[in-house]
């Protein structure tokens, strides 16, 4: 299991490899890509910050948490960090289990706690010219 | 009184202008000193949407500061 | 969205391909390996059989269900045939949205739905030289 | 009494020993017509575990059988 901080782009297949095991009989994925609008306003692009340290290591509690909680064989995460185009993955979380139901319930708990705890953040840069970090009071 | 250096994070960090400063406090706690930044800064999120870590491990707002603490202010995070 | 039945290996990375939209903002998929064990007996193979036509058919009204039910953009699934080793893919399900609590939730229901309903069958090969149909209490 | 072509799949195939066979039945309904096969070849599953299609779509267990007609018999599903 690891919980990765990247600044080049993620390799799906190359994680979906790690996860195999001939034990597992399901393997569930989790995408998210950027998206060209939010709330109503056209996206260009997503700057990504990281606090690359505590983040792989409050990272990792997740993915021990989950493995705890649900009856998984193994599982991944991989969030990328800096300037990201419209489409470009932007995290890929991968769980491998013998049956499926375990599979989807780690991979959701992995992403929901992953975007609740863990030390990252995304500005979004709009058509407009202007940019706005997400998720925040402070402007 | 006791001095810190204080790091910003993301929304924090273009709000305050800097990444990190020396500070000299009376804060006790790092909620104190959140309080203290955001008259300061005008950060308006409260401290419960928001996390903090000294000396790069994640911390409660409620832990007492010491002298040469590297005290992270992290926003809302927004990961995915 | 399509549903179809193959009896050449899935290739799961030309699929999502097939599930960019630049308003999506998640990715969920789920695959379905050939597990080395099924109730306690060690499995050596597989092999799939389907009605292909009836398949087909019965997954397309799955995947309109889902793209009824949830918030998705598109939904694809592929359902291998034949005999698979040990770790194959036999089926790959994959569904974009703009947010992924509607990804997970479709996914989810397509693979769910697709296991009930459509005309698909598994022999397993045991360590024994024995086989035997899953699920069924014809023997 | 009807002619039809009753077609097996999976287990079904095995247990008969056929993928075919042209049948002269009393059987009104498909599920008669699976009353008869399941005495004939010891079929041991539930009507409502199973799924029958007539004519290449999947039909209704008690639709009336026509002459002529293909009867599938589709043994408890398992894919994925």
């Amino acid at each position: 299991m690891s919980f990765k901080i990247t600044s080049v782009p993620i390799d799906p297949e190359a994680h979906k490899l790690a996860l195999v095991q001939s034990a597992a009989g399901a393997c569930v994925t989790f995408e998210g890509w950027v998206r060209n609008h939010n709330e109503g306003e056209a996206v260009q692009a997503l700057e990504y910050e990281a606090h690359a340290g505590i983040a792989e290591k409050e990272g990792a509690k997740i993915l021990a948490e989950a493995k705890q909680r649900f009856a998984i064989e193994t599982a991944l995460c991989e969030h990328r960090v800096g300037k990201l185009a419209i489409g470009e993955c932007a995290v890929w979380v991968g769980v491998s289990a013998a049956h499926r139901g375990a599979a989807f319930d780690a991979c959701r708990y992995i992403i929901d706690e992953t975007k609740a705890r863990v030390p990252i953040w995304k500005k979004e840069h709009y058509a407009s010219g202007e940019t706005g970090w997400v998720n925040c009071a402070t402007r | 009184m006791i001095e810190v250096t204080a790091r910003y994070f993301a929304a924090f960090r273009e709000r305050a202008g800097r990444d990190r400063e020396h500070l000299t406090t009376n804060a006790r706690t790092a909620a104190e000193l959140y309080g203290e930044l955001a008259r300061k800064y005008g950060f308006a999120d409260s401290v419960t949407r928001c996390k903090v870590a000294i000396n790069d491990e994640l911390a409660d707002w409620n832990v007492a500061l010491e002298a040469g603490n590297e005290v992270l202010f992290f926003p809302p995070v927004a990961g995915g």
